[in-house]
């Protein structure tokens, strides 16, 4: 892994690099090298398979992660890319013309966190929120309790405990 | 909207242009009705008994209790002892088993299925998700209370419940019946308006006439 | 003598035929086909001659009475009269035709002249 | 009478008075010109009528007081009058047309063509050889002369290379004619011809060098491009002249000369004359230039012609009929489509859709078309009949085929020519838009060829042994429509249905059982399928002579006694049901295959006929009987591939579904529903009186039987993998063809007697389902079934004559097709033949595969948007539908009524296993059948359970068609819920090796090479001069190896 | 004239048929229930579903054929058992085979089938659309081996008629076509499979991909219908075939058995085999059961 670290960061300016395990990393990269670098590794490196796409909310910096996990099958090693996008109007270039699968997540992630990737097939089809009207729900601002109330009847009498607490007072009501 | 669903101006064959608005003219929007049970007493309780002993089951798994229904088919359940058996069209279908949480997008498509089925029909829940949303109580995206948007003859508590459950949940299912009681579906026509709110209150795209036939 | 006649009208019949066919000038062609006729009057002539007969004139020489002895056939005779007129005719349209073709394309060969085919 | 001598000296005279005159009087030159062509015309029309009518005898004219030899002498006969009055006739029609470039040119061009028609009549005339060689000359003087009027600068090209053969033949000419008189001592022909003994003993070589001189003025093929040339620039009218009089001239010459020879030079002609004949008509093929087709075409006439001159001792007495008639026609007709291509500015073929602007002229072009093909009621019909007849009984079978193959390749490429004409868009340049202003008087000329080219059908008719075609009423009746075209379709429609109906009530006393049969359902039946052509509106040109024609041909054909008036019968449907199916929008190239595969048809039927009978000139049907063992097969074959290109057997097919889909709504009922029915006609003729034959060791009528099964197999196949309705439908008449084919071969009772109520079924529920389909593809504007869908609701009543005709094709009891199938297995239970039972059995289910194809694509599924608001078919269309439902229902119940009728007539002919009828139940040999009982029966249960089931869900709710179970999700539109598009996509899965397009392939790969060959052979035309000439003298040098090799 | 004791003595047969078939269908449901080890339904299941689906109470309608479909199907069941005759040698159950011999019945078949497609056509769902192509498609091709079979044992016989078949065939066992012409019989059980919609040729059903194929719109009383026909329909087409093949039936006991192991055949065949595509099944049946077919009309 830091064999390809060190071998890719001569072709590319790359972030630091965090190793998991010994067959799982991540890099940090800029978004500008994004592209160039999942062509190569994609290409020449072996990393034929986009496992996922995901995003992670880091409200406070004001930034969305995105993080790009590739495969390499033959080699049995992972690598993630960590993209960093501006939070306020996301939006990001689509990858889908690299890896067809892109187009699903990238859908997923604008109906979620409403991250826009201009030219992605689909992309603002909704995708399991049918009709959704409010901020998208993964964003952290957005408050799932409270949208729950407003929107669903509940059944009263429900009661909410703790389950370690509570099975913990089934099993053991004598506080031993 | 679809854009399908969206009102078009159609060019006829001879040249003539006019409208054609898909959900007026494509679908049935007639009310339900309430169907009153046979007026011989006997003939309807025959009909019940039939009916109890033909529990026709839409397979439709809406949640991870659909897991638990398929074991009913085997052998070591053999739920067809019971005359219970599995119709893949609700057409044909009695019983109508919400297995598990409903999402807002699957409720819609139960709704439909739902009506899509002939009276006298009946609903299942089961697993705590269909009577308290259970662990799922506080997201964002599923129904918490079937029996806001569907009249439930019948819960089943549990998380998942055993496939035993479901049997003797078909035990009482049929008690009910005989009762002359599962008569969810005419409640259903009676509440209509009721239910059809409650359903638009969760489901904002309501972009499907108001009964599915 | 009579088949030195033929056989020079013949060889003149195939040298203007020849010449027809090989000469893609229209105008030489038209002198072939002009000597190709002369051949073919020869042809006339020599046939209807009759060694030691004198020509079918009737005047002095030769009396009305022993004209059927003395003067040769007169039949091709006139039948080169009228073919010599004949083929005079046809050779002047030629050289019209030349003359017409020649104003249309500048050219005299007819090589030229293969607008209309297949 | 005047004197022939009149004829030349007024032309002469007339020449010499042009040239007097002042060169600004062209009018009064031009008045001079007509008066003497007149002149010359009303002399040899004098002559003409005393011959006729006076019964004149021939005379001899000497010039000079002399006998021949001293002096030339004129000949005026019959046939001498006959071509003079055509040449100085086309000579005067000619100069009508050519008046403006005649006026422009002055009196010397007039002089010209004076010259030219007089020099003309004086080859007609003369019977002196050297005479003859000089009008020759005077007419490549003229013609040269002639050449120069056209317009187009490539004319002179032409004239000079005509000039340069002209030379080539003048010297073969003069130096054959001095040795001939050497070898003679006489010019005169008769002379010659009395000395031929001495001539061939020395002169051989002479004599041939004056045919062949003689010959290639007649543009024997190959050494003919020069002849091409000079048709593609020449000026029309002169191109009229040149083909219609001077091949007329020169024929008549040949003929002259021919006398000289004797016995073995006839050959010469004949040989020369048929590879000229398929030569040029083969080329022909590749033409796009009008004129040069015309060229090509006229080149090959002359050849047929020639081809005749050659067989006159075979003809004999009808050598002159046989000859005039083909010769006659050809300049008529020649003339006039030259005259015609005078009005089409363009020269592509194509560019003469401009014709279509005025119908009579279109009707012009159709005469001379059919005028040069010789079909009836045209002199070369009657020609066409003699001459394979006379050829046939003398054994010439060879040349008979190769003269019916030249005519089949002719009839290619005239009727793709009409098919453009009716079709094609005109080119932008001479856009349609703008009327071209044809000139009247060029219209008068084409309305004399027109006029003149009925008369000589008229004549010919009464000059034949037979009877005249065009005295026949049924003909009389659909030409009579022509003179109605003025009048509103409807007007014309109600007089075609009382017709056809007044002439059934007449006949009907004298149909037998069988042609009662055939009778009701052309004229009964036909009068019901018109009653949906109410529907059109506007005048309708050209349908109702078309169809009335298929009409009189069809009603001809059921009551001819003998072979000559069944061929004319079927010829005359040919023709009209070809102009009837060339009216749809998209049918060109399948009306094309249409008459191609029938007029081939029609030959094999000619020549079978002949083959019959063995030099009678006809023969009664019965006859066919009598034909002696050897020639039996082979007469059974040819008219059994005759009357199976009409039924569209396999293999004879690909004609029929474009036919016939692309027909207009009503004709598609009509050609397949009543048309088809004469190819199985002809074969209920056939096998009644020739029955089982043997060829080879092989029973034809097993090979009939396997011809039927793999019809009816594979056309049903086809059918069910057709996205076009009509198409489709067109398919299973294949199919169902197949099956009657199948049914007469088995020659059995039951056998003929499914097959007899296939003709009543198939014809009903064809025409039913032909106008429904038609009705709804109006409304759709679609035939392709896909795009329809769910149209029952709206279109209730064509749903329920589709519903009624599928049932009853498929068989399913209760309704008639049933009893179709049950006399079907009955019949086989006493055939020989097991294995192509097997295939029938298969495409009976088959069938029904397609029959709910169309039945669901079209009125079950998911409406269209477009379609919603589509009202029922129109009221004409569904009445006619109607009509057949309640025949279809009632003839189920009782079809006794047909039936049992034609089970009686069939008892002569086939003794054994008839139908019993006693009471209700109709019984066979092995089984029994009761329609009555299986009608109530299936009513009764049927009624008690929909009465049940109503009573049970009398409350149903009543859903739209999105209402669907559509796994929890729904629709979104009708198009892609619409289950339609390769319906039976597992069927083309396993079976589709069955439906690849061989025949096509076989028959396109046929055409093709024929095209290539033609496109390859053409290039031999380089249009060098030299190369003609070379041409010339190989042509020359080639026969004469020929000949000295079959001398010796 | 018509006797009009023939109408209570069809109701007879059509009700011995109907409880019969329902009988029997339930008993082969449980066998096949037994082959997986399980119990299966109760036997009198059949009936209690026919008066369930009678008994609901709403239903929907696609229009006219929709209603049409199913009597069209029941029909045809239902006159094909009353033009067979039943029972050989009985005057009271050969009901109204006076109407039409065997080519009727054979014909007949196909009424059921046309308006079951032209009904589920109506409702207007591809999947009912889809599941009549591939039915149509099968069952053209399983019918030429049964019209061959049909065609020689006619031929062997020298009739059309089914009661004239039977009676040849009387006289002990070996005088049944099944080994007076082996092939041919060959050939129409082979045929007989295609047509039964048990496996391997029920991709015209298919539950999971065409939901039931051409019946998925069809509910209620609709559905009992096609179900009380589903119970008479094969025992129609049975008695043929036993009538044709196996001797025919002199009695009722020997018709149930007879049909019960007729019917069999479909069941072990149906159990033990998976599914076949359309284009599959064709091609066994041209394969397989053609050449059987020509062999038997050869043999004759």
């Amino acid at each position: 892994m830091r064999t390809l670290y060190a071998e890719l960061n001569k072709r590319f300016p790359l972030g630091e690099l965090t190793v998991q395990r010994e067959d799982l990393g991540f890099i940090t990269v800029e978004r500008e090298h994004l592209r160039a670098l999942l062509l190569h590794l994609r290409d020449l490196e072996g990393f034929t398979h986009l496992v996922l796409l995901t995003a992670v909310d880091w409200m406070e910096e004001g930034i969305f992660q995105l993080t790009y996990l590739l495969s390499d099958r033959k080699k049995r090693r992972d690598l993630g890319l960590r993209v960093m996008i501006a939070r306020d109007g996301a939006s990001m270039e689509t990858v889908h013309d690299v890896w067809p699968t892109a187009a699903t997540y990238q859908r997923e992630l604008c109906e979620m966190f409403g991250i826009d990737f201009p030219d992605s097939p689909g992309v603002h089809d909704p995708f399991i929120l049918e009709g959704w009207t409010d901020i998208p729900p993964y964003r952290r601002e957005f408050d799932t309790k409270k949208y729950a109330d407003e929107t669903f009847t509940h059944r009263a009498g429900r009661e909410t405990n703790d389950p370690a607490e509570y099975m913990k007072k089934q099993l053991y009501p004598d506080g031993a | 909207m679809k854009d399908e669903l969206k009102k078009r101006i159609i060019t006829g064959p001879d040249g003539f242009e006019f409208e054609v608005d898909p959900l007026n003219d494509y679908y049935c929007d007639a009310p339900p009705k309430v169907h009153p049970p046979a007026y011989v007493k006997i003939v309807e309780d025959l009909f019940n008994w039939a009916r109890s002993e033909s529990i026709w089951i839409l397979g439709f798994g809406t949640g991870c209790g659909a897991i638990e229904m398929r074991p009913l088919m085997t052998p070591r359940f053999d739920a067809y002892r019971y005359g219970v058996q599995w119709r893949p069209t609700p057409r044909q279908s009695n019983l109508f088993i919400i297995s598990g949480y409903l999402s807002v997008k699957t409720l819609k498509r139960v709704i439909r299925s739902y009506e899509q089925m002939q009276s006298p029909k009946y609903v299942i829940g089961l697993g705590s998700c269909t009577i308290n949303g259970g662990m799922y109580w506080d997201s964002y995206n599923t129904i918490k209370k079937l029996d806001e948007y569907l009249p439930v003859d019948l819960y089943i508590a549990g998380c998942m419940p055993r496939p035993e459950a479901l049997l003797k949940g078909f035990e009482d299912l049929k008690k009910i019946i005989r009762a002359g009681e599962g008569e969810g579906a005419n409640i259903y026509a009676k509440n209509f308006d009721w239910y059809k709110a409650n359903q638009k209150k969760v489901i904002q795209d309501w972009d499907m006439p108001d009964y599915n036939w | 003598m009579v088949y030195v006649a033929l056989i020079t009208g013949f060889l003149l019949i195939l040298m203007g035929l020849y010449g027809a066919l090989t000469n893609r000038n229209i105008l030489r062609m038209t002198v072939a086909f002009s000597i190709a006729s002369t051949g073919t009057h020869l042809v006339l002539v020599a046939v209807g001659y009759i060694p030691g007969r004198t020509a079918p004139i009737l005047d002095g020489a030769v009396t009305a009475a022993d004209a059927s002895l003395r003067i040769i056939d007169p039949v091709p005779q006139a039948l080169v009269l009228t073919a010599i007129v004949i083929g005079l005719g046809v050779t002047a349209l030629m050289l019209t035709y030349a003359y017409k073709l020649y104003e249309t394309k500048r050219t005299l060969d007819i090589s030229k002249y293969t607008d209309l085919k297949w | 009478m005047v004197s022939t001598l009149f004829i030349i000296a007024g032309g002469l005279g007339a020449a010499f008075l042009l040239g007097l005159l002042r060169e600004e009087w062209r009018g009064f030159a031009y008045g001079v010109t007509l008066a003497a062509l007149a002149f010359m015309s009303w002399v040899a029309g004098s002559w003409l009528w005393a011959f006729v009518f006076d019964g004149a005898v021939g005379v001899d004219v000497f010039t000079a007081g002399h006998n021949p030899p001293f002096a030339i002498n004129l000949r005026m006969g019959l046939p001498e009058a006959v071509l003079v009055l055509l040449v100085n006739a086309m000579g005067l029609m000619v100069g009508v047309y050519l008046k403006g470039t005649l006026m422009r040119l002055g009196r010397r061009a007039m002089a010209v063509l004076l010259v030219a028609v007089l020099a003309l009549c004086g080859i007609i005339l003369t019977r002196d050889i050297f005479n003859l060689f000089v009008f020759i000359e005077l007419t490549a003087i003229s013609t040269a002369g002639l050449v120069l009027l056209s317009a187009d600068a490539r004319a002179l090209g032409a004239g000079f290379k005509y000039l340069v053969i002209s030379q080539i033949i003048s010297i073969l000419l003069l130096v054959g004619i001095i040795f001939a008189y050497h070898a003679t001592g006489t010019l005169n022909i008769d002379g010659m011809a009395e000395a031929s003994v001495a001539l061939m003993k020395g002169g051989t070589l002479a004599f041939f060098l004056i045919l062949m001189a003689l010959i290639v003025e007649l543009k024997p093929f190959p050494a003919n491009g020069w002849a091409l040339d000079i048709y593609e620039s020449a000026h029309p009218a002169f191109s009229a002249l040149f083909s219609a009089a001077f091949s007329a001239a020169m024929l008549f010459a040949v003929d002259k000369v021919l006398l000289i020879g004797g016995e073995p030079w006839p050959k010469i002609a004949t040989g020369v004359g048929i590879v000229t004949f398929v030569g040029s008509n083969l080329l022909a093929l590749s033409q796009t230039n009008d004129r040069r087709l015309l060229g090509y075409s006229s080149v090959a006439q002359v050849g047929l012609v020639l081809t005749v001159i050659g067989q006159r001792a075979v003809l004999g007495e009808h050598y002159l009929f046989v000859v005039g008639g083909i010769l006659l026609a050809h300049s008529v007709a020649k003339a006039g489509l030259f005259w015609v291509s005078g009005l089409v500015v363009e020269r592509q073929l194509s560019a003469w859709a401009v014709l279509r602007q005025n119908p009579f002229l279109v009707f012009a072009f159709a005469t001379f078309m059919a005028l040069l093909i010789g079909l009836p009621p045209f002199p070369g019909f009657y020609a066409k009949w003699e001459l394979v007849h006379a050829l046939v009984s003398e054994g010439r079978l060879a040349l008979v085929v190769f003269i019916l193959f030249g005519a089949l390749l002719e009839v290619g490429y005239l009727f793709r020519w009409f098919g453009y004409i009716i079709k094609r868009e005109a080119s932008v340049e001479s856009a349609m838009s703008k009327p071209v202003a044809f000139l009247p008087r060029k219209l008068v000329v084409i309305g004399v060829g027109v006029v003149s080219a009925w008369g000589l059908g008229y004549i010919w008719g009464a000059l034949s042994d037979f009877a005249n075609v065009l005295q026949a009423l049924p003909v009389l009746f659909a030409l009579s429509f022509l003179a109605l075209e003025g009048l509103p379709a409807k007007l014309k429609n109600t007089l075609a249905i009382v017709g056809l109906v007044a002439f059934f009530a007449i006949s009907y006393e004298n149909y037998n059982q069988l042609q009662l049969i055939f009778g009701a359902i052309i004229l009964i039946g036909g009068a019901v399928i018109l009653l949906a052509s109410y529907e059109t509106h506007g005048k309708r040109i050209g349908f109702y002579p078309s169809a009335m024609l298929m009409y009189a041909g069809l009603a001809m054909l059921i009551v001819a006694e003998d072979s000559f008036s069944f061929f004319v019968a079927w010829e005359i449907l040919t023709v009209g049901s070809y102009f009837l199916i060339l009216r749809g929008k998209f049918s060109e190239p399948h009306a094309l295959s249409y008459i191609i595969f029938s007029l081939g048809g029609a030959f094999a039927i000619l020549a079978g006929f002949a083959l019959a009978a063995g030099g009678a000139p006809r023969i009664p049907l019965e006859a066919l009987a009598q034909v002696p063992a050897t020639l039996a097969p082979w007469v059974f074959i040819l008219l059994a591939i005759g009357f199976m290109t009409k039924t569209a057997a396999i293999g004879l097919h690909i004609w029929l579904p474009g036919a016939h889909a692309e027909a207009e709504t009503d004709v598609s009922p009509m050609v397949s529903g009543i048309l088809l029915k004469a190819g199985l006609f002809g074969l209920m003729v056939l096998l009644l009186n020739m029955g089982k034959t043997q060829f080879y060791g092989v029973e034809l009528t097993y090979v009939l039987l396997w011809i039927g099964a793999l019809s009816a197999l594979l056309g049903n196949l086809m059918a069910i993998f057709q996205e076009d309705a009509k198409r489709l439908l067109a398919y299973s008449s294949i199919g169902q063809m197949g099956y009657a084919v199948f049914g007469l071969a088995m020659m059995n009772h039951l056998g003929w007697l499914m097959a007899l109520m296939f003709v009543i079924n198939h014809y009903v529920y064809k025409s039913m389902l032909f106008l429904s389909v038609g009705g709804i593809a109006k409304r759709t504007g679609t035939r392709d079934m896909y795009r329809m869908g769910g149209l029952i609701a709206l279109m209730p009543l064509s749903f329920i004559a589709v519903l009624i005709g599928i049932i009853a094709v498929s068989g399913v009891p209760p309704l008639s097709g049933f009893g179709g199938r049950w006399i079907f297995y009955n019949a086989i239970m006493t055939a020989d033949a097991r294995l192509p039972m097997i295939l029938i059995f298969l495409s009976g289910p088959v069938a029904f595969l397609y029959l709910f194809r169309l039945i669901h694509t079209i009125f079950l599924g998911q409406l269209k948007d477009e379609h919603r608001r589509l009202k029922e078919a129109p009221f004409w269309i569904v009445v006619p539908q109607m009509i057949y439902v309640v025949f279809l229902l009632g003839f189920a119940v009782f079809p006794g009524l047909a039936l049992r009728r034609v089970d009686a007539f069939l008892n002569p002919y086939f003794p054994n296993g008839g139908l019993n009828w006693e009471g209700l139940t109709i019984s066979s040999d092995f089984g029994y059948w009761s329609p009555v009982s299986i009608m109530i029966t299936i009513g009764v249960i049927f009624a008690t359970l929909l009465a049940w089931l109503v009573y049970l869900n009398h409350n149903a709710q009543k859903v739209k068609q999105f209402n669907i179970v559509f796994a929890a999700e729904r629709p979104y539109r009708p198009e892609t819920t619409h289950f339609a598009w390769n319906f039976f996509a597992p069927y083309r899965k396993a079976l589709g090796f069955m439906v690849q397009p061989f025949v096509t392939q076989f028959w396109d790969g046929l055409t093709g090479s024929l095209h290539h060959t033609a496109q390859f052979t053409r290039k031999l035309y380089t249009g060098n001069g030299q190369t003609y000439a070379f041409h010339l003298l190989a042509f020359v040098v080639v026969v004469y190896l020929i000949l000295v090799g079959g001398l010796v | 004239m018509f006797e009009w004791m023939k109408i209570p003595y069809a109701l007879l047969t059509l009700f011995i048929v109907v409880n019969y078939g329902l009988l029997m269908t339930a008993l082969i449901a449980k066998i096949g229930a037994r082959v997986g080890r399980r119990h299966g339904i109760p036997i009198y299941q059949n009936y209690i579903d026919l008066i369930k689906n009678y008994g609901l109470r709403s239903s929907i309608t696609h229009g006219f054929m929709f209603y049409l479909g199913p009597v069209f199907r029941l029909t045809g069941g239902v006159g094909l058992i009353l033009f067979v005759p039943i029972i050989y040698g009985s005057e009271v159950f050969s009901n109204f085979s006076f109407a039409g011999d065997l080519i009727l019945a054979l014909y007949f078949i196909f009424f059921g089938t046309l308006g079951m497609a032209l009904g589920a056509g109506e409702s207007g769902h591809p999947y009912a659309a889809i599941g009549i192509s591939r039915g149509l498609s099968q069952v053209t091709m399983a019918e030429l081996p049964l019209a061959m079979a049909v065609f020689a044992v006619a031929l062997q016989y020298q009739t059309l008629s089914i009661t004239d078949i039977v009676a040849a065939q009387q006289g002990g066992i070996l005088n049944w076509t099944l080994f007076t012409n082996p092939f041919a019989v060959a050939a129409a059980m082979m045929s007989f499979l295609g047509s039964m919609m048990r496996p391997p040729f029920d991709v015209v059903l298919a539950p999971q991909e065409i939901p039931i194929g051409p019946p998925t719109e069809y509910h209620s009383s609709y559905l009992a219908l096609m179900q009380t026909n589903r119970v008479i329909f094969p025992i129609a087409k049975i008695a043929i075939f036993m009538s044709l093949f196996f001797g025919g039936a002199a009695s009722w006991p020997v018709f149930f058995l007879k049909v019960f192991l007729i019917y069999m055949v479909s069941v072990f065949v149906g159990v033990v085999f998976p599914r076949f595509r359309v284009e599959q099944s064709i091609r066994w049946f041209l394969i397989w059961a053609v050449p059987m077919g020509v062999l038997g009309l050869v043999w004759v």
